[in-house]
């Protein structure tokens, strides 16, 4: 039979984001496939350097919609490091808490995303639900639903406001006491396990030779590879949680290492709230008002555990007003670009969704 | 038959057309809203399906073809002769000619149009979705035509009024759904095949194949679609229900059974995921053909249930 | 003449009640086009429940009424937008998210992003905030529902009749509206 | 800034004991930034992966366009001891041309795609390196070089909305 | 982890029982649900508070906010009549924008409900109502932890009050380059201290250069509008700094350290640039200015750089007016005068001091001799109290203590006769000078100090600089608020001051905002003193005028009426600027010497 050539995406309801993979099949097989990214290039690295530091933090947020704090982290650690920011140590808490927050957030996102390729709406449905509890929290906490442009150099922009606490706490009890109906309805269910057992592998060695980071990473090599726990940031060293790992790593594994990093989340959340002190929430290191602040020349790579893998930011300063260069590291890059050309080919065509969706591919940190 | 109550068949064909429309659409509102309360949400008015479907007739349509123009033509007058025939609580419009290989017969000239139409298109998702569709029906059929045949080997009729008519004479202790439950069980995942229901939705699967067959459909060719697609789900829960749940005497009855089993199908789609096209076939060879060669042995060899 | 007021009273007629259906059944495209979309899948799912205005996503530009184009569009979407708009059978309907839509917004000086998307298509409504949050989506859409009551969503009746200013205007950002290159033979 | 870490103290130096290290940086405690002329960098590469170094995170591009040059940033990560290296090299921005490394690290090919894509270096060895990736119809000079201005292109390509309501007033005009 | 299960997914069917949890619809259309507090919505500006300073256009990284030119809005000092318009098509609701508003006038509603077909609906001028024009709930507003401003100022290297108070060492030090650079770096460069500023110096410009390192072309800048920035750089009355935008949250840009630190730390061959710089055309004509104050000396280098031949006319041995003769040098160094003086020399104007106009040469010979004349004469010589007893001996008039003082630091003349228990009369800027001039006198001749400072004004009505006040009171000087001198008691025996009598002053201005002290002759203020020094203002003496000329001047107010050129009207020849046409001020003086070259430049270049 003559080859066919198939398009998931750009338009295409199992495409996550605004992207397209090219799939030659032969039957229902895909025989060669790739990605064709870009439909959401926006020319960030160039945005970059045409803003000021301070302007960055306003447009960094949309490199990751799902996930955007993680980019403000990153800016904010390298601008930190280069210019010997000491941040204060409620600072440290706080990034941690809407950095946490947010991985939550988009844990249940992907959780319940896989109610797309599998066709299990009713995932999504929840999900989405507990997900927006938790938006509303961060539009409390930092002022806007989505982009919240409150982690910056120097620490937070805002306190936390009044009585958040107990509100946070309220929220992840009630979740916690219904992961259970999750993971139900979608680890536990013999018609996803059909879909996500033993298929889409992502075998140790592949893992080392795209660089795949994360959960893809943890789930077959069986160490606890997380940045969190090798190079920690902000206060992650005085924090108790446990990395799931599994050596077997198959869609299924993948998923219920997210849903066990769920259960972590939560637990980080409450001793967050726990130990978080009082006291400053932002350093004003850099000298003068934010038109001018000027960050010292280097070079430096910083990065921090997403909840897709390593998400790096690589900031040149010549000591300007604005950085010189930055080059960011999408923790989804490796396995959407190489992992499709490479080890897509072989899977059928209702793999294809799936296999985008459980190796933690986000669009929009690709193209950037 | 006579000559002259032709014309009076024909009203009744159509008033049960009509009815058949009416009652589905406004059911399948119904189901949005049950559904929707699983999804902890309130869901849409019960009478959005009339909305989509009239907003669909409205809107202009596109072509592909003549193939596919007369495709959809046929597949829908396809069904909807089909409906016709369909035993309606106690009216038959055509009294005789309610043979269960009737139906077979007919529906199948509608799947075949949707077919033609779907390939017409020319767009390979909608053949990839037709070929699903036509293997996932090779999955389904075998199945239920082993319970079928045995029901009606029990019953010694092939007549869906006559079949409904046995079973209706000792209140539920005679229907079929208490006689042969293993064979229900196993007709029931035939009939979420045939429904297109969720883990047998491969066919349309929108996050594979853009929703398959439909994919190139539009406008008022897609409100035709949708017509069809109400029709089939009353013929295919009608027969379902005079197989096994012994038809409907009343308007009640009919409500409630229908309802009962409409509901809880689109209930299971709802908590399940799909499987993949060599999945499906691979379920239906194992569970529901065994299933069903039980049942069958056990009515034709063992006399049970009979 | 009677004949002709009739035809006319009746035509008129039928377009009301095709006007009210279309109203109340908004199908719309699903296509992420950027990071407005975000909140779709809030506004779509259990805590708003966007389906209670007869609204749901439909897997092809066939089967659509409404593009939405959420948020900001690098050519190489835009180029794919215009071909699922053109693809949408009439009437048709297009929602902008937010302000990358109307003037550039925050990528109103990068290399790869159009600046105000009613030169390429005809938009019917525009939606306010970075993001729209999801209650501001859904403001936006009875808005549309509203004009498609008072006959004001002509959208696609202006594309139709200035199609060549538009098909202009794409040509003179985009080059080529249908790219030849060894990823699309 | 805190002690700089005893173990990637120790491995620069070996690094340095077989090749020839041209400046030696340390950003935080647990990263270094290494120079090293555009030749040695492959065997740099090779002999760092065998020291643990096992990940590419990310190879990126920088444009010293005052230098003339394109400095190669490739940034490895040993995930067992938490090290983070830059290894960097310059080329000539006038002719851009560097080998692959998809020889030692097979994930760095679209990277080398992206870096050529916008910078404009090619990659001898990649087979896919000049290929577009992220652009398309793409008619000007690299996107990411320090000379390419984006507001001008995009002025010119994309027209910007003049809106009509004027918010200045002149005297007598004011509400 | 439970075991699989075909009945595991159905378990989720309870919630087919459970509420939804899903937003009614009324409170998504009828009234929509309040926004989280802190919410960032559409923007709201307290135009009462808006000083239109643009910041916030400035650091908008979409660059939505433009500001628009609004004719409604009152012209005041410290704004500007713009208000910001917002581009709803460009905003990204960072909130940027609220975190720097230097007035803190901007925030934003709890609003995010906003659709339209129309795009042109898209942008607007935010008021006291966001763009949806309902009334608003406040949503997102700063705090000190989001504010992007940096609201203190570097301070300024002291030399400690105990040393400064025993010797004439200039007091401030001067910024270090780090210093200076981050003092700079707090500006915002909206220009509304350009608009106060009299010379309307390129302050923003300046700062900026500082804030670059780039101190040649902050020199340039300074020398374009103001030729005494050595002068000014020290004691300028900062105009500027009072209207400083970051003033009103803050503590202002240090807008006159920033200048000196220029002045001190420009290269030589920056000035070099500055001297040479080509003028396309030379003028060509004889202007002869009359008295080398600040407007004088301003005057002098703008023609001088035009190419104009000038002579200064100077009565003292040394050119700088009261800038020599005046201000103390632990204020103003002789140094910092020279420099400008120098450079102003190098570009070929002649000074001939010692010759008084009206005594060694006749002003009907200048007249003669001369294309055009600048009087810039000033106010030199100290106003009279005319309370009894002030023709006593011991009644020390403030401009020739100053001059005396001066002289004797540099070495020209005796230790003034100074007494160990004196009082300063006035509050004005000169008295303090004096005031603080005897304690240093008082300490190096007695080895402690004893002032006293009595004045009409109360502590938030005296005219004289904020840290004047500040460092008289370090430094030890007794004030007497808000009491009026009525008598100076004489010791009739020896003829010397032993007391001041006055009273209390109940009201300074009357209800026309004039000055018209009333008192309370009842409650008597008594101040002991061996010597009094009046420092209540000065006046001019005009007497050198022909009366062919002084008829033909129209005074208003004791000012000379000059037109925007500071020319006499009648008299085209005749330039007048300086304290003659307006308050006493240095940055005054240079902004008439300028506008004056301008307009001699104009009258000369047309004939």
């Amino acid at each position: 039979m003559k080859e066919v050539k198939l398009f998931l995406g750009p338009q295409h309801p199992g495409m996550h984001g605004n992207s397209s993979i090219h799939m030659y099949v032969d039957g229902d097989i895909i025989k060669r496939s790739y990605l064709l990214p870009g439909m959401l290039h926006r020319g960030f690295e160039k945005s970059m350097e045409r803003r000021t530091w301070m302007n960055n933090i306003a447009l960094i947020p949309r490199i990751c919609v799902p996930e955007p704090d993680p980019n403000e982290m990153v800016f904010a650690l390298n601008a930190e490091a280069l210019a010997s920011v000491e941040v204060p140590e409620r600072a440290h808490w706080i990034r941690m808490l809407v950095l946490e927050l947010a991985r939550l957030s988009a844990h249940l996102m992907a959780f319940g995303g896989i109610g797309g390729p599998t066709g299990l709406y009713t995932a999504m449905y929840w999900a989405q639900a507990d997900r927006d509890s938790i938006l509303t929290l961060f539009e409390e906490i930092t002022g806007q639903r989505v982009y919240h442009m409150y982690i910056t150099i120097g620490g937070v922009r805002k306190d936390l406001p009044k009585g958040i606490e107990k509100k946070i706490l309220a929220f992840v009890d009630d979740l916690e006491s219904r992961l259970p109906d999750y993971e139900n309805l979608v680890l536990n269910n013999p018609s996803v396990q059909a879909r996500t057992k033993d298929q889409i592998m992502l075998p140790a060695e592949v893992v080392w030779e795209l660089g795949v980071t994360g959960i893809g990473m943890r789930s077959s090599t069986g160490k606890a590879y997380d940045l969190r726990k090798v190079t920690p940031y902000a206060r992650y060293d005085k924090v108790e949680f446990d990395v799931p790992t599994a050596t077997y790593s198959d869609a299924h594994t993948r998923l219920t290492l997210k849903y066990l990093e769920m259960y972590q989340i939560i637990r980080i959340i409450r001793q967050i709230l726990d130990l978080m002190p009082a006291g400053k929430v932002r350093e004003k290191a850099l000298d003068g008002s934010a038109l001018r602040w000027q960050v010292p020349a280097g070079q430096v790579y910083s990065a921090v555990e997403a909840s897709r893998g390593e998400y790096g930011y690589y900031t040149v300063s010549t000591g300007g007003t604005m950085p010189y260069r930055v080059a960011v590291r999408g923790a989804s890059f490796p396995q959407a670009t190489l992992g499709i050309e490479k080890y897509l080919p072989g899977h059928r065509i209702d793999d294809a969704a799936l296999w985008f969706d459980t190796m933690g591919i986000c669009s929009p940190e690709i193209d950037r | 038959m006579v000559i002259n109550q032709l014309p009076l068949q024909i009203l009744t064909g159509l008033a049960i057309l009509a009815f058949a429309f009416f009652w589905q659409t406004s059911l399948s509102g119904i189901t949005r809203k049950i559904v929707a309360r699983y999804h902890k949400r309130y869901g849409p008015k019960w009478y959005q399906e009339f909305r989509d479907i009239f907003k669909l007739m409205s809107k202009t349509g596109v072509t592909h073809g003549w193939v596919y123009d007369f495709g959809v033509m046929m597949a829908l007058g396809g069904i909807m002769a089909t409906v016709m025939f369909m035993p309606l609580m106690k009216f038959t419009a055509f009294p005789g000619f309610d043979n269960f290989f009737i139906y077979v017969y007919l529906f199948a000239v509608g799947m075949l149009g949707m077919a033609m139409s779907a390939v017409g298109s020319g767009n390979p998702l909608a053949g990839i979705g037709v070929m699903r569709a036509l293997t996932q029906m090779v999955g389904y059929e075998v199945p239920f035509m082993i319970v079928v045949l045995a029901i009606i080997n029990g019953h010694g009729t092939s007549s869906l009024s006559q079949l409904a008519a046995i079973q209706q004479q000792a209140g539920v202790l005679s229907w079929n759904l208490v006689k042969m439950p293993i064979g229900t069980v196993a007709a029931f995942i035939c009939l979420l095949g045939m429904l297109g229901k969720k883990p047998f939705e491969t066919f349309i699967a929108p996050a594979e194949i853009a929703s398959g067959p439909m994919v190139e459909y539009g406008g008022k060719q897609l409100g035709m679609l949708m017509i069809l697609h109400q029709f089939s789900i009353f013929i295919e829960v009608s027969l379902f229900m005079n197989l096994f749940l012994g038809g409907a005497a009343n308007p009640l009855g009919f409500a409630l059974k229908y309802m009962a089993v409409y509901v809880l199908a689109s209930l299971i789609s709802q908590a399940m995921g799909r499987f993949k096209i060599d999945q499906v076939i691979k379920f239906f060879y194992k569970i529901p053909i065994a299933l069903a060669i039980l049942q069958a042995v056990m009515v034709v060899y063992l006399g049970w249930g009979v | 003449m009677a004949t002709a007021d009739k035809e006319k009273k009746l035509k008129e007629g039928w377009e009301g009640i095709s006007r009210f259906f279309r109203a109340n059944s908004l199908w719309m495209l699903m296509y992420c086009t950027g990071c407005c979309a975000i909140e779709l899948p809030q506004a779509m799912t259990s805590r708003y429940d966007m389906e209670r205005l007869g609204m749901g996503p439909m897997a092809t530009p066939r089967q659509a009424d409404v593009l939405l184009v959420t948020g900001y569009l690098s050519v190489k979407t835009l180029r794919r937008v215009i071909y699922a708009y053109e693809q949408m059978s009439t009437p048709k309907y297009i929602v902008a998210f937010g302000p990358c839509t109307i003037n550039g917004g925050i990528y109103h000086d990068a290399a790869t992003v159009i600046k105000s998307l009613d030169q390429y298509l005809p938009i019917d409504v525009y939606i306010a905030g970075c993001m729209p949050k999801p209650e501001a989506v859904m403001n936006g859409f009875q808005d549309l529902i509203d004009m498609i009551k008072d006959k004001t969503a002509d959208g696609w009746k202006r594309y139709r009749d200035n199609y060549d200013w538009y098909k202009q205007n794409q040509i003179e950002s985009l080059g080529e509206l249908r790219i030849k290159d060894e990823y699309h033979e | 800034m805190s002690k700089i870490n005893m173990q990637l103290k120790e491995l620069t130096e070996n690094v340095g004991k077989s090749y020839s290290v041209l400046q030696v940086d340390y950003p935080t405690p647990n990263q270094a930034a290494l120079d090293f002329q555009p030749g040695d960098v492959h065997a740099v590469l090779a002999y760092l992966k065998g020291q643990g170094f096992r990940q590419m995170s990310l190879l990126s591009c920088v444009d010293w366009i005052e230098d003339g040059q394109f400095q190669l940033v490739y940034l490895l990560f040993n995930w067992e001891a938490g090290l983070r290296l830059q290894v960097r090299t310059r080329i000539d921005r006038a002719n851009p041309v560097f080998t692959t490394v998809t020889g030692i690290y097979p994930g760095a090919k679209y990277y080398e795609r992206d870096v050529h894509e916008f910078f404009g270096v090619e990659f001898n060895g990649n087979p896919d390196s000049s290929k577009p990736l992220f652009l398309e119809n793409w008619d000007d000079m690299p996107p990411m070089r320090k000379d390419f201005d984006p507001q001008a292109y995009s002025d010119r390509k994309y027209k910007a909305r003049e809106y009509k309501t004027d918010f200045n007033t002149k005297a007598g005009e004011g509400q | 982890m439970k075991k699989t299960s075909i009945f595991a997914p159905f378990t989720g069917w309870k919630y087919l029982f459970r509420k939804p949890v899903t937003i009614p619809m009324d409170d998504i259309f009828k009234h929509p649900r309040e926004s989280q507090d802190n919410y960032r919505g559409f923007h709201v500006n307290d135009w009462t508070k808006c000083i239109g300073c643009g910041t916030c256009s400035e650091i908008c990284p979409t660059a939505a906010i433009t500001m628009a030119q609004r004719a409604d809005v009152q012209e005041e000092e410290g704004s500007l009549p713009e208000r910001p318009v917002i581009d709803y098509g460009r905003c990204c609701f960072c909130g940027l924008c609220v975190d720097i508003c230097t007035s803190g006038s901007l925030s934003m509603s709890k609003a995010y409900l906003y659709n339209s077909p129309d795009p042109e609906a898209f942008v607007s001028m935010p008021t006291d109502r966001d763009i949806t024009g309902t009334p608003i709930i406040a949503g997102y507003v700063k705090d000190e932890n989001s504010d992007l401003l940096d609201l203190k100022r570097k301070p300024m290297p002291e030399i400690s009050v105990e040393e400064s108070k025993r010797s004439f060492v200039e007091i401030v030090r001067g910024y270090s380059a780090e210093q200076a650079k981050a003092e700079a770096a707090r500006c915002v460069a909206c220009g509304i201290c350009t608009k106060t500023c009299p010379a309307h110096m390129n302050i923003p410009e300046y700062i900026e250069s500082v804030w670059k390192g780039d101190l040649k072309e902050g020199l340039a800048y300074l020398y374009k509008t103001n030729p005494l920035s050595a002068v000014c750089g020290r004691v300028c009355t900062h105009k500027c700094e009072s209207v400083c935008s970051i003033s009103n949250r803050g503590e202002a840009i240090a807008i006159r350290w920033l200048k000196r630190y220029i002045i001190d730390n420009a290269p030589d061959e920056a000035y070099e640039s500055v001297v040479n710089a080509k003028v396309s055309k030379p003028g060509a004509g004889k202007v002869a200015i009359v008295g080398s104050g600040a407007s004088g000396l301003s005057a002098a280098y703008y023609l001088g750089s035009l190419g104009y031949e000038v002579d200064v006319y100077e009565r003292r041995e040394k050119v700088g007016g009261p800038m020599r003769y005046g201000v103390p040098r632990y204020r103003l160094t002789d140094e910092a005068l020279d420099r400008d003086v120098s450079i102003i020399r190098k570009l070929g104007v002649r000074f001939i001091t010692g010759t008084e106009v009206g005594k060694d040469v006749r002003f009907e010979d200048l007249q003669k001799k001369y294309d055009a004349i600048f009087m810039a004469t000033g106010y030199p010589y100290t106003r009279h109290l005319k309370i009894e007893g002030e023709d006593s001996r011991d009644v020390v008039l403030a401009m020739e203590f100053l001059s005396e003082a001066t002289e004797y630091l540099r070495g020209a003349g005796p230790m003034p006769d100074i007494k160990d228990d004196v009082t300063v009369i006035g509050s004005g800027n000169v008295a303090f000078d004096v005031a603080r001039t005897l304690v240093r006198l008082q300490n190096e001749k007695f080895g402690k100090s004893n002032v006293k400072m009595m004045a009409l004004e109360q502590r938030d009505q005296i005219p004289a600089d904020e840290e004047e006040i500040l460092a008289g009171a370090e430094e030890g000087i007794e004030m007497n608020l808000g009491c009026g001198p009525q008598k100076i008691e004489i010791d009739l025996e020896t003829g010397s001051v032993t007391a001041i009598q006055g009273c209390v002053c109940t009201r300074l201005f009357d209800e026309n905002n004039r000055f018209n002290p009333e008192f309370d002759y009842n409650a008597e203020v008594c101040i002991v003193a061996k010597q009094v020094y009046l420092a209540v203002g000065q006046t001019s003496d005009l007497s050198y005028l022909p009366e062919s000329v002084s008829n033909q001047l129209k005074m208003y107010r004791g000012k000379i009426q000059v037109n925007e050129n500071r020319q006499v009207e009648g008299l085209p020849w005749l330039f007048v600027g300086g304290d003659l046409i307006r308050g006493m001020d240095i940055i005054n003086g240079v902004a008439d010497g300028h506008q004056a070259a301008i307009g001699i430049d104009k009258l000369l270049s047309e004939t």
